[in-house]
């Protein structure tokens, strides 16, 4: 399933190129994302905990930069991880794109997540999954943007919602979750969060995603 | 392995038997006490195959553990049948009717139409069939199970009247 | 006339099955015996780069975890050969026993674990960390053939596992001559064979540890009795393979799996005892699936209708491995025409492999397909024209005078296609009287008027039946008098043993409860071929009554002998020879005795020992069956949901050996081809991951999801065997499909709906109606 | 397919449950089973150990009073569906009740294993909505806190309880005599969990007007929500078709997701039918009953 999110953010392409790279500074960005082990400065190892209503699961895997481009501003990351209690795995590959606009820089960000083994049979939640998915992807670039503003505004602690692609919930969700997207290092992301930034698009491309063949 | 030692009477039997917690039902009949008429067709409660009754009601027995059985009465397909091996009403019907091909479903069906019949003396063939719709048979296509399921009520209710 | 054939006599099957005494594969208690669980890819396509079982291996009560290396001592090749082929090849799409270097499904096994119980295994199977290189995913068989994409397995050069066209006549000048043209592309699911009881395999390592007794939950006991000799190099009478009671079958238990030569490998390498039982998720992981075609079909008929030609292409969906001759695309291809007159026929087949499940058998094998795309197209020809779909259908069947009819096409063996016997024309007519053909045009009417979209649908089929080349028959009376049938065919579930039992009984005028069948076991049958194609009971059946009518032709001589009466004033009666009007009889237990011999005692004149006959009846022919299936239905519109209302179905399935057991493979059939309509379907997401892996996921027909079947019988008996039956265990099944979506698609005719796929499943039917009022809107 | 490893304890007393589950650091609560069974088995779930509350007598039961019905939490779903009281005051239970899986799963489910699973399309979970039921839940030291439905529905299987609490009861406070009341859901087979479902509580004016109306949508998104719009827009009315119209309509204001079975569009369609068919059921059955207000 293919996840296309883009925001500009106040910052020239160079600068905001270099904090991209900076797999330890990004990788907090990433919702349940933890970082344990500095490879080389192009891969890395690390977690991503996922809890979907009463499984939770534990991602172990690695990052790698495939592709760095650091003249056309584009790079892509190969991130693959297995449920370390062996309940399948998950692969995402994710494309950086920079380019100058003039309120500063377009980050796109492309993002192909494949699921395997009984994760992806977990049929009462595949539908879940799927939005899952696409709300970590969704959060993930609403946190990026948010530190790459901050490289800016240093000041400002918390992203502008205001640019956030993000519908409000049907029913209010715990706070832990309401704080989405700051630092999440470690904490599982839950499908409770889930409710307030679920997007219908995302959902209903994802499902053209995932039709059966 | 965690284990422990469960007191079970099935069919009229008493058994005491060590076995692991985490032991389904299904396979503690089966393989602990070689009562292996219960069968297994899916282990995720779904085909129906390993109804017993437990206290009895109909339970698929893959969805409960062995350890859960303790100090319970069960009723397999291997009970219903007289002590001289003149078969039950509804084994009888099941016989007549064709209501078993490979007989792998034949167990969980007949202990649920069991229950039915216990329940509901003169049941429709509506009621029949929302009873095992929960008994996967890939064999006959039902038809003949409930027909055999209403001829086993009839005989059951005739003698209802004469005894 | 005769006692037994053609009698509802209850099955012998039953009286065990009934207390729980029938003895499946896991119902087999060995000492000492240890349990499987394999380690199976959870990528549909992937280099393995490394499998790590250090963990594994150190957890409680493993005794061994194998990979394709460790069996490699034992193992005459890595990969299995080609089932049932004469030539026992491997070839580069022959599944492999246990794979470590590229998966190429989601389920291929990669390690065996061998622990004290199943659980243990599988504690330690999710213990195993394989380290995949993901590679690209073929998922779609139309754009697998195009040479420009990935490909399936690296080993491949191409997709294309094979193309070929079959046809016949002038079909240019069909098309050139044809008053109207009409074409359809059609698109058949992948289901599942679904049999209750998974598959499953004990192996016995007897004393020496090079003799193998082997229960297996298969179709095949013969076949592979013969691969595990090869694959494991063993002397044929170091190897036993025995079928156990089998809780069905259906197509899947037909082909010979990794499984069952990993487990016999792995019994025979540690010299220990083991069971496998399939779980229910590794059956919709690695047991075969079936129906996968995409048709595209054009039709050509003359100004009445009348069909001039068909043409078209069939993508057949191999999956990653081809685990027996591909057959199912030449059946479909060659099944289409059917019970109808096609003078120019030509189909362009292309069969590929995909990432997803290997493919053969399930019900119907083939035959389901043709059936669908052949009623549909004849429905198109009807609704286009504006004439009724029955009456196009009886312009272009075979008429009965024409019987027995040749195809101008080749059954697989090569023999010429020869409708043996039936009446079509005849066989529709009487199901379209027995549903009500004629007033539902009014009924629909008056439904319509109250808002409610009823709808009736036909379906012709014919199946080619009781494949040989032959099936094995011993006939023998015992000491006792019993009498024991020995043969190669299987029961798998449909009363076989009651069906042989009856012909056999017949033969020797005992009851049918003095027979004992003992089928599927190598050691006492040295020539078998199993079950399959619909086969047993003409094939079988003909052997048995042959060696039935043997034994007794030698009992009455034998008698004549003893008694120096003429053959001709004896009888066979009741377990004896009688004089025939006298009170003077010998029974078969006392013949029994004095032909088994006695030293010192001479043996009757110009007589052969043992009171027993063997016969391999041979056949090339196919025995056709036929059948018409009428459906009703109706749709709930704002649901697009389903209601089955009245199913009418005829079958001329020549001679009726039990109509008992006839009907109950009719019915159940009926409801696996509306599982295939309505209800089953096996999802893969776009990396080819299976998505439906539980019972919960992949819906079986219920119970209250059919409604009481009308069965009528036509018995014409085949020419072609001595018995004159044709099979039924398919037949059901071929026509359903058709028959229930040709009357959704009418019951959505004010919607214009054309329905060319199954299944078609609510929320499909519901965005059918909602573009139909969005074009009749607009 | 056989369940990981984990030990069990069968504790009698709630007490004792609630020391056992405090003591183990990743406890599972085993109610029915009918749900946490087959995820055991098809290893979903890895808890260290199971505490199976079903021979704990102070949570099976249920009494009626003041206006009030209390359902054990360990009360079989068949006992709820065949009780005849409970049918009396609250009909739509068993009405509900006949959705739910099958009989041999409806004999060990329980109504507090059900709402703590809280699957998606959950009939009693709608139900415990529609009449914003209050959920006992009992914790460290018996500490018993009693929290609305509304706020027990943490999100998508995921009730608002913790890992060393227990449910211990539901109550209804109970509809006057006579309401309306429907359930209707639309399921692939008999007894599947259903693509959307539409249940509906209603009190008419002696006027035939709307005086007190809960509606709740089932299976459609990823928690059952409560449709307060059409409750709202029908208020005060007959129920006439316009406004029945409307109050279907509404439904799309209502979070959607789809899967494998069906996708949010088709769901939500299937939700409008399903409550099209609710209300004009408890409309009728609340004119039909004599002891209207």
């Amino acid at each position: 399933m293919e996840i296309k999110n883009n925001f500009v953010v106040p910052l020239p392409p160079d600068e905001a190129w270099k904090v991209l790279i900076n797999i330890p500074r990004i990788a907090p960005c990433m919702p349940g994302a933890e970082l344990t082990k500095i490879i080389d400065e192009r891969s890395f190892k690390g977690n991503v905990a996922v809890k979907l209503g009463p499984v939770a699961l534990v991602f172990s895997g690695t990052a790698k930069f495939e592709e760095v481009d650091d003249q056309a501003h584009c790079a892509r990351v190969k991130a693959q991880g297995s449920d370390t209690k062996g309940r399948g795995g998950a692969s995402a590959a994710v494309s950086f794109a920079l380019s100058a606009v003039p309120e500063g820089t377009r980050v796109d960000v492309v993002t192909d997540i494949s699921l395997s083994g009984m994760v992806a049979q977990y049929g009462r939640g595949i539908g879940i999954i799927q939005a899952l998915a696409t709300q970590l992807v969704n959060q993930f670039a609403a946190a990026l943007r948010t530190m790459l503003a901050q490289e800016d505004a240093p000041t400002r602690r918390f992203p502008d919602r205001a640019t956030m692609d993000i519908r409000a919930a049907p029913i209010s969700a715990p706070a832990e979750s309401a704080t989405g997207f700051q630092s999440h290092a470690g904490k599982p992301i839950s499908a409770i969060a889930l409710l307030f930034t679920a997007i219908w698009n995302a959902i209903t491309n994802l499902f053209k995603g995932r039709r059966t063949t | 392995m965690k284990t422990r030692t469960i007191n079970v009477t099935v069919n009229g039997t008493a058994y005491t038997r060590e076995a692991a917690v985490r032991t389904t039902l299904a396979d503690f009949l089966r393989h602990s006490l070689g009562l292996t008429g219960t069968h297994v067709g899916c282990e995720h409660g779904v085909c129906g195959a390993c109804t017993v009754l437990v206290d009895g009601v109909s339970t698929r027995s893959c969805l409960m553990l062995a350890v859960q059985a303790h100090n319970a009465k069960i009723e397999t397909v291997e009970g219903l049948a007289a002590a001289d091996g003149t078969l039950a009403p509804l084994q009888q019907a099941f016989r007549d009717n064709h209501g078993l091909q490979c007989g792998f479903c034949t167990p969980g069906m007949l202990m649920t139409l069991t229950e039915l019949l216990a329940e509901n003396a003169d049941p429709s063939e509506q009621e029949v069939r929302e009873a095992i719709s929960g008994n996967l048979c890939r064999c006959t296509g039902y038809q003949s199970i409930v027909a055999a399921a209403l001829q086993a009520a009839g005989t059951m209710r005739e003698r209802g009247k004469s005894g | 006339m005769s006692r037994l054939i053609g009698k509802k006599v209850p099955r012998l099957e039953d009286a065990a099955l009934l207390i729980g005494k029938g003895r499946y594969v896991d119902d087999i208690r060995l000492h000492d015996v240890l349990h499987c669980a394999f380690v199976r890819s959870t990528m549909a396509h992937a280099r393995i780069l490394s499998i790590d079982s250090e963990v594994a291996r150190r957890m409680p009560a493993i005794h061994a975890i194998l990979t394709a290396s460790d069996l490699a001592s034992v193992l005459t090749s890595p990969r299995l050969p080609l089932g049932t082929s004469t030539t026992k090849a491997q070839n580069s799409s022959t599944p492999f026993v246990l794979q470590q270097k590229e998966v190429a499904y989601v389920g291929e096994p990669i390690a065996l674990i061998i622990a004290d119980s199943r659980a243990e295994a599988e504690d330690a199977a999710s213990a195993v960390q394989i380290d995949y290189e993901p590679l690209p995913v073929v998922i779609d068989a139309r754009r697998a053939v195009d040479n420009d994409v990935d490909i399936v397995r690296a080993e491949l050069k191409t997709n294309v596992l094979n193309r070929f066209t079959v046809g016949y006549g002038d079909i240019a000048d069909a098309f050139s001559r044809a008053a109207h043209v009409f074409s359809d592309d059609i698109w058949q699911h992948r289901g599942c064979g679904d049999s209750i009881e998974t598959r499953g395999i004990l192996v016995e390592v007897r004393p020496g540890g090079h003799e193998l007794c082997v229960w297996s939950s298969t179709q095949m006991p013969h076949d592979l009795y013969y691969t595990l000799i090869g694959m494991l190099d063993l002397d044929e009478n170091r190897i036993r393979v025995i079928t156990p009671d089998v809780g069905g079958g259906f197509g899947p238990k037909y082909c010979i799996y990794p499984e069952e030569i990993a487990v016999p490998a792995a019994a025979k390498l540690l010299g220990r005892n083991l069971k496998w039982i399939e779980d229910r998720r590794e059956n919709f992981m690695s047991a075969v699936q079936e129906r996968d075609q995409y048709w595209t079909v054009e039709i050509a008929v003359d100004a009445e209708a009348r069909i001039l030609g068909i043409r078209g292409r069939l993508v057949h969906d191999q999956g990653a491995y081809t685990p027996k001759a591909v057959n199912l695309p030449y059946n479909s291809a060659t099944a289409m025409t059917g019970p109808y007159i096609v003078p120019a026929y030509s189909m362009d087949v292309v069969v590929a492999h995909t990432n997803k499940v290997p493919v053969s058998s399930v019900r119907g094998a083939g035959y389901p397909q043709a059936a669908f795309a052949m009623e549909r197209m004849m429905d198109l020809v009807a609704v286009k024209l504006g004439l009724d779909r029955a009456e196009v259908r009886r312009r272009n069947l075979i008429p009965p005078e024409k019987m027995p009819y040749t195809k101008q096409l080749k059954a697989r063996s090569g023999a010429a296609m020869v409708y043996d016997s039936g009446d079509y024309v005849a066989s529709q007519a009487e199901t379209l009287t027995a549903a009500g053909w004629e007033d539902f045009p009014a009924r629909q009417k008056a439904a319509l008027a109250e808002g409610r979209y009823i709808g009736i649908g036909i379906a012709n089929a014919v199946k080619g039946t009781g494949r040989g080349p032959f099936e094995s028959a011993t006939v023998r009376i015992a000491q006792n008098g019993k009498v024991s049938v020995f043969t190669g065919a299987v029961a798998m579930g449909q009363g076989l043993a009651t069906a042989l039992a009856q012909i056999c009984a017949e033969e020797l005028s005992v009851s049918a409860e003095d027979v004992t069948v003992i089928a599927g076991d190598t050691a006492v049958t040295p020539l078998g071929l199993g079950g399959f194609a619909s086969r047993q009971l003409v094939t079988a059946g003909s052997s048995v009554h042959l060696a039935a009518k043997s034994v007794a032709r030698k009992a009455l001589k034998a008698a004549s002998n003893l008694l120096e009466i003429a053959e001709e004033s004896l009888e066979l009666d009741d377990g004896h020879v009688r004089v025939k009007g006298g009170n003077r009889s010998i029974s078969l237990a006392e013949l029994a005795q004095i032909m088994r011999g006695a030293p010192g005692f001479a043996f009757p004149a110009d007589l052969e020992p043992g009171m027993e006959t063997s016969i391999q009846w041979k056949t090339e022919a196919l025995a056709y069956a036929n059948a018409c299936h009428i459906a009703e239905v109706e749709v709930n519109i704002e649901l697009g949901n389903v209601t089955i209302k009245r199913y009418v179905a005829l079958h001329d399935s020549g001679r009726l050996i039990n109509p008992m057991i006839v009907e109950g493979q009719i019915v159940g059939g009926i409801v696996h081809g509306i599982g295939n309509a309505l209800f089953e379907f096996m999802g893969y997401d776009e990396t080819a991951q299976p998505l439906t892996t539980t019972l919960q996921e992949y819906l079986l027909v219920t119970a209250t999801d059919v409604p009481r079947f009308e069965t009528i019988y036509r018995e014409t008996p085949s020419p072609i065997n001595p018995i004159g039956a044709k099979g039924v265990g398919e037949a059901g099944t071929i026509p359903a499909a058709a028959a229930v979506l040709s009357a959704v698609e009418n019951a959505l005719s004010p919607f214009g709906v054309r329905i060319s796929r199954t299944p078609v499943t609510p929320e499909i039917l519901f965005d059918l109606i909602q573009a139909g009022k969005a074009r009749a809107t607009s | 397919m056989k369940p990981p490893p984990f030990d069990y304890f069968c504790p009698t007393t709630v007490s004792e449950a609630l020391e056992l589950l405090a003591a183990q650091p990743n406890p599972k609560i085993l109610a029915g089973g009918q749900s946490l069974m087959a995820m055991l088995n098809l290893r979903y779930l890895l808890p260290d150990a199971l505490v199976d509350i079903n021979h704990i007598p102070e949570l099976v039961g249920t009494s009626i009073a003041s206006g009030t019905a209390r359902i054990g939490a360990m009360t079989r779903q068949r006992v709820i569906e065949r009780d005849e009281a409970l049918r009396r005051v609250a009909p739509i239970l068993s009405e509900a009740l006949r959705f739910v899986g099958h009989r041999q799963t409806r004999n060990r489910g329980t109504i507090g294993g059900s709402l703590c699973h809280l699957d998606p399309a959950a009939e009693l979970a709608s139900v415990a909505l529609l009449y914003d039921a209050e959920i006992e839940i009992v914790g460290r030291n018996e500490a018993r806190r009693t929290i609305p439905i509304a706020k027990f529905i943490g999100g998508f299987m995921t009730p608002n309880i913790e890992a060393h609490e227990i449910v211990a009861a539901v109550s209804f406070p109970l509809w006057k005599p006579g309401h309306g009341y429907a359930f209707h859901e639309f399921a692939r087979r008999h007894g599947d969990f259903c693509l959307a479902s539409a249940a509906c509580l209603l009190e008419r004016n002696p006027d035939n007007t709307i005086a007190r109306i809960a509606i709740a949508i089932g299976g459609l998104g990823p928690i059952p929500q409560r449709l307060a719009a059409a409750e709202r827009l029908t208020i005060g009315t007959r129920g006439e078709p316009d406004v029945i119209e409307r109050a279907v309509a509404s439904c799309s204001e209502l979070e959607a997701i789809g899967d494998f079975h069906g996708s949010a569009s088709y769901r939500l369609s299937v939700a409008q039918s399903m409550l099209r068919r609710s209300l004009k059921l408890a409309l009728a059955r609340a004119r039909a009953s004599e002891s209207a207000p």
